[in-house]
């Protein structure tokens, strides 16, 4: 057990991922020397050399085109991308390419590859540097998508993803990548599969759903509402595609409420998803419809005005007395 | 402004089939009579192939065909300059590249009948099967050939695409890339003149082959007609990537004699002459003619082709007519290695709503 | 009133919006000489001019981004992708540019533009030519999403999303081109806003929200289920952003049922958006969870497979006899 | 191999200020010694506006700020070519042009200090606010003057962009639809040697000036230090574009001399020998070596560039300070032209949400 921050506990992943399986390349813009503008891939280059940590062209599209090329060839790229709002370039590759090439070629070609990408806001960052794409990639087939929200899960799924034989779109909440946590390094990478959610904080009334930033908002937001007396349920999804509906099922069941949580906008976000998803199968157990806690649909605001947009405690605590029918915001409105 | 001969143009075959020496000459010096008449037997397969999946669109058999019509010198050029090893990741016209790889006939057409989403095993004939999105593979055969780089190997990737496919970014910033890292990678661009109905005057205001210069990449146009011109070209761009030089463009000046696809109608959008002029040029008199001329063009010789090309056909027709036709649940494979907790549901879901007809004594309501 | 296929109502809305106002261009590939490869802006080139039907280099990218500077200049263009899977491409321009100019700008510059996209499958088409990408872009803020079903409405509104400062993604549904029906070309522009879904058959217990090609299907299903003595409601979205809720919400509250159907898939798909909100909405309306009928979560399939993906009559029936609680395809699975 | 200087590279003042004879000459005749002495001011002045907003940026008055330090004979050069009319489309760093349109000083720091998605009326000074994603902005430019063509005009669209980014598929694309529609845009490319921790040696392994031609665009490589040079090329591209000649394309050779942004360390990724020796060729000593030279670098006219410098620098702060903090439901204004129901929704929840702590007694709970 170390106690290091989220970055450093990826940067490790990497380097084990890379240390037990010389096909792991690691690709992106300024990874090398810089170690990336987040540092992740600090001291990597130095230490395998720039034929496996490689510098790339500023093209983002020919990173995931060439990384495609090279899982051909049986390598397993780590791609970096170095912010959320930089992937779009890259989204003809990933959607029509890494996506469709296993069952284009009928499963004789596979795509082990990884996108890194930090993502989300509360960073005061400038415009594209603070996005939540993540519900693009949600939607599309052959994908599957995770995001982590501590130290250990970063350095476990990390290290998952990379062995995964399928294309996996790793979402890093960049906001959280200084924060410390205990990292036990010798953690069996099969104790947990890469589509299992995690129950962070067992509650009876409320089950709240988040992911990547928001789950440190949502405990705190539990911990909150206990001091009112609400026992919330607090679920880390990490895996965003497929969603884990087992444990969202249990978790509803016994609360017959939902509050789920991203900063992403909420029209066609991920919120939709699970919301319809729970009430399909959950609908006799749902005292109240499920409610959504999200980012507005707007593009992604100045650094200025960011607290307004993203989800934060006061919106969480509002949203679980919505969904308990308490007095809210929206109290006296119909079908808020 | 362009053109379709001229200076610039590596020719060892003229439109009248006499075989000129050149610069490029001694990279084909190897290529006898005999190897001349298994060129000319490539062609007339190709050809007749392409004659043939035409043939089986129009009757209903395929619902797409991209003829490769008047492309044959360029494909089978570059297509028998390859080593087995080598790797192709091309567009959807390269099935002259494809039977030069060893392509099972049937393998050819089960995409174009709708019953798979590709036909053949990439890795049996080390070709990528066909690529719609126009111009993406060039950055995956230069992925593959920095990882082949990587591994020490001296094979090479050889990206196949058309001349409008070298406006999109994809295909600049594989030349960015392949010239960053040196890639062991051959970019054949056959600009046969059109992008459906977009001329190449549309696309490039210079010559294609003038681009890869500029991104630091040796770059030669030739006679896409000229089936020896096609290989040497090939063969030494090859031999630069193998021995470290990295990556070379090669711009084959050709036609697209037929349509674009079964499905478009040329006639809307270009001169029939243009047409008649390029017959003139057709890839297959020219070395018909310098066969001719060397006295190895005997009836013998070419009933031999003409009954191979004949089987060959056959046997497209054969597999195409029975081929089986894909499982009811046949969708749901290979969208994922292992299995995924969404799909499974919807696979079961589907299972029994397919049951729920038997149950109900079959047939859809 | 003229009795015309949805192809040429599109192509006579085209024509009229060109005429009308000098600033619509058309910009595309093949869209000139040829008249695109489905004929939609026959003759166009020839009546108004290379410099007004602008054949484009084979880059959508460009495609789009020329059509940013163009917006920038005061220009109104028509922009054509060839089938939908060729919009990925574009995709940076349309996220990062189109959608964010008009905020970026804090109002200063309009995008005007217009993206129109034969989309959609069932007409037996290779990789690429059959998709659904509609959800990427209703999860897009800053973009209208609008997709018409009849030639009426395909002439009608192709003309509003031109008109529109906002820029609108046009999803035709390329399966429906031939289809012929009337079309009155008076109708006055402003007697319904780019806003409004429309009842197209009336019905009473349950809701069966479609778009697209599907519109017909669902119709063709309501006048099945009739015949099984059960009253269906058809709604065609034709704004798939902004969803109309209120004619939504109106249907829903009546029927208590609702069932959403698209060829998309199923995960995060439009269907997604449409339960969440009407559940969020009607919670209390609801006799049964809503129920999605959907294409899988699959890259879409080969010609001769697509019929097992695309909901169709059958498909669309199981799914009302699910939302009303019959014996249907799932009985006896709980929350199916 | 590319180089920073050389044969290629067009100069018309030495790094040791002397102004020397050239093709492009006659292109700055027009500029005498009080010309020189303007631009000599415009150079001093946003040096001293970058100075201050870094000083901003350490203070923490702004988030972030991308200097522009030893660019400056490329911007003001290039920036004071254009006439009124001339729309420009530039990137993060083009704060120099910026100001030679004409730009408030405050709106230059809207978008750093976090408090605005963008600066300025893009229609009151003819330049699009900054573009952050690498290179889109070449499409925008192209697209801008392909309208300019359709109306008549002749003001010329110019898109500032990177070494950097001259690895996009967009800035390719860019220059194909350009040349195919004889655009009149100017594209100035500022080599600046670095794209954050990314030698141009990674991007490019020939002359970033090269790659144009092979797209039928004419190119000149400049050296980017050199004021007169800069103005002398760009004059030349403009007054191309403006007769209709199409588009051109100039690479600045000039050098990043501060970090990419404030929130990057430089020496973990290059040589301090290298900033050592762009010392040596900095833009503003060059000027002011030929005035001095000239016995224009009176003791008087410095004073008046530096207090001119001054004036703007606190107009700058002043501005940046006392800026209005953006109010609560900002967010929502101009992501749509018109009522957009859902958005509208959001907003009035948004609404009653706020007024809730108000009802609740203030603050959160
Ligand atoms: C990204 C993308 N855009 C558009 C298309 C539609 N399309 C298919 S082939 C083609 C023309 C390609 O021309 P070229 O590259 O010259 O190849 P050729 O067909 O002549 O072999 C177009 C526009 C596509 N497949 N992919
Ligand atoms: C599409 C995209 N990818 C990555 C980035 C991150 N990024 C910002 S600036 C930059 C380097 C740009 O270098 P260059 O084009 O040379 O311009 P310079 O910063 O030197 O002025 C990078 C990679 C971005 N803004 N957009
Ligand atoms: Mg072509
Ligand atoms: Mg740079």
């Amino acid at each position: 057990m170390s106690t290091i921050t989220f970055g450093r506990a990826i940067n490790t992943g990497l380097r084990k991922a890379m240390e037990h399986d010389s096909k792991v390349v690691l690709i992106g813009e300024d990874i090398g020397k810089l170690g990336g503008v987040f540092r992740i891939t600090d001291e990597l280059q130095k230490d395998f050399g720039a034929h496996r940590v490689i510098d790339a062209p500023l093209a983002e599209s020919a990173i995931l085109g060439t990384a495609v090329g090279m899982a051909y060839r049986g390598y397993r790229p780590v791609c970096e991308i170095q912010f959320d709002g930089f992937i779009y370039p890259a989204f003809n590759q990933i959607v029509s390419q890494v996506a469709k090439l296993h069952y284009r070629t009928q499963g004789r070609v596979k795509m082990p590859l990884t996108i890194r990408v930090p993502f989300g806001g509360g960073i005061g960052a400038a415009e594209h540097h603070s996005e939540s794409p993540e519900a693009y990639f949600t939607h599309t087939s052959g994908l599957r998508v995770i995001s982590v929200s501590n130290p250990q899960d970063a350095f476990t799924m990390i290290q998952q993803a990379i062995a995964c034989d399928d294309p996996v779109l790793f979402f890093e909440p960049k906001r959280r990548y200084h924060v410390k946590g205990e990292v036990d390094e010798e953690v069996d990478l099969g104790s947990f599969s890469l589509e299992q959610a995690r129950v962070e904080i067992p509650g009876e009334d409320v089950t709240l759903v988040a992911y990547g930033a928001l789950v440190q908002v949502a405990k705190d937001a539990a911990l909150a509402a206990r001091e009112e007396g609400i026992s919330v349920e607090v679920i880390d999804l990490r895996s965003l595609s497929p969603l884990d509906f087992a444990t969202l099922e249990a978790s509803v069941r016994k609360t017959g409420r939902l509050v789920i949580t991203h900063e992403a906008a909420m029209t066609g976000g991920l919120g939709a998803e699970v919301a319809a998803s729970i009430t399909e199968r959950c609908f006799y157990h749902l005292e109240h419809a499920p409610v959504r806690v999200t980012g507005f649909d707007i593009p992604y605001p100045p650094a200025k005005m960011e607290h307004h947009h993203l989800p934060d405690l006061d919106r969480m605590l509002d949203g679980v007395d919505r969904v308990l029918g308490r007095t809210n915001s929206l109290s006296g409105l119909e079908g808020n | 402004m362009r053109s379709v001969s001229g200076e610039n143009l590596v020719q060892l075959l003229t439109p009248e089939g006499t075989r000129v020496a050149g610069p490029y000459g001694e990279w084909v010096a190897d290529i006898d009579g005999a190897r001349l008449q298994g060129l000319y037997e490539d062609m007339v397969v190709v050809r007749r192939v392409d004659q043939e999946a035409t043939a089986l669109q129009r009757q209903g058999e395929l619902a797409l065909w991209p003829p490769l019509l008047g492309q044959e010198a360029a494909q089978i050029g570059s297509g028998r300059a390859l080593r087995k090893d080598d790797f192709v990741f091309s567009s959807y016209r390269e099935n002259g590249v494809a039977y030069c790889r060893g392509v099972d006939y049937t393998d050819m057409i089960r995409v174009w009948r709708g019953n798979a989403p590709s036909g053949w095993d990439p890795y049996e004939i080390n070709m990528a099967t066909p690529q719609v999105i126009i111009g993406a593979q060039t950055l995956h055969a230069t992925g593959y050939a920095m990882a082949t780089k990587l591994d020490g190997a001296d094979s090479v990737a050889v990206a196949y695409f058309g001349d409008g496919a070298t406006s999109q970014g994809d295909v600049n910033e594989a030349m960015v890339f392949a010239a960053s890292f040196q890639a062991p990678v051959v970019f054949f661009c056959q600009n046969n003149q059109w992008a459906i109905s977009e001329p190449v005057t549309l696309q490039a205001q210079r010559d294609i082959a003038d681009r890869a210069p500029g991104f630091g990449i040796p770059s030669v146009r030739v006679d896409g007609n000229d089936v020896l011109a096609c290989m040497a070209v090939t063969r030494e761009a090859l031999e630069r990537a193998r021995s470290g030089g990295g990556p070379s463009f090669i711009e084959a000046v050709t036609y697209r004699m037929g349509p674009h696809t079964t499905a478009d109608d040329p006639t809307r959008y270009r001169d029939p002459n243009e047409l008649e002029d390029w017959k003139g040029r057709d890839p297959i008199d020219r070395l018909a003619n310098l066969l001719e001329a060397e006295g190895l063009l005997t009836a013998d010789f070419t009933d031999r082709v003409n009954a191979k090309a004949d089987e060959v056909a056959a046997q497209l027709r054969h597999g195409c007519v029975t081929l089986p036709e894909p499982g009811e649940l046949d969708v749901f494979n290979n969208v994922y290695t292992t299995p995924h907790s969404v799909l499974e549901r919807q696979r079961d879901h589907y299972t029994r709503y397919l049951a729920s007809f038997e149950a109900a004594g079959g047939g859809a309501r």
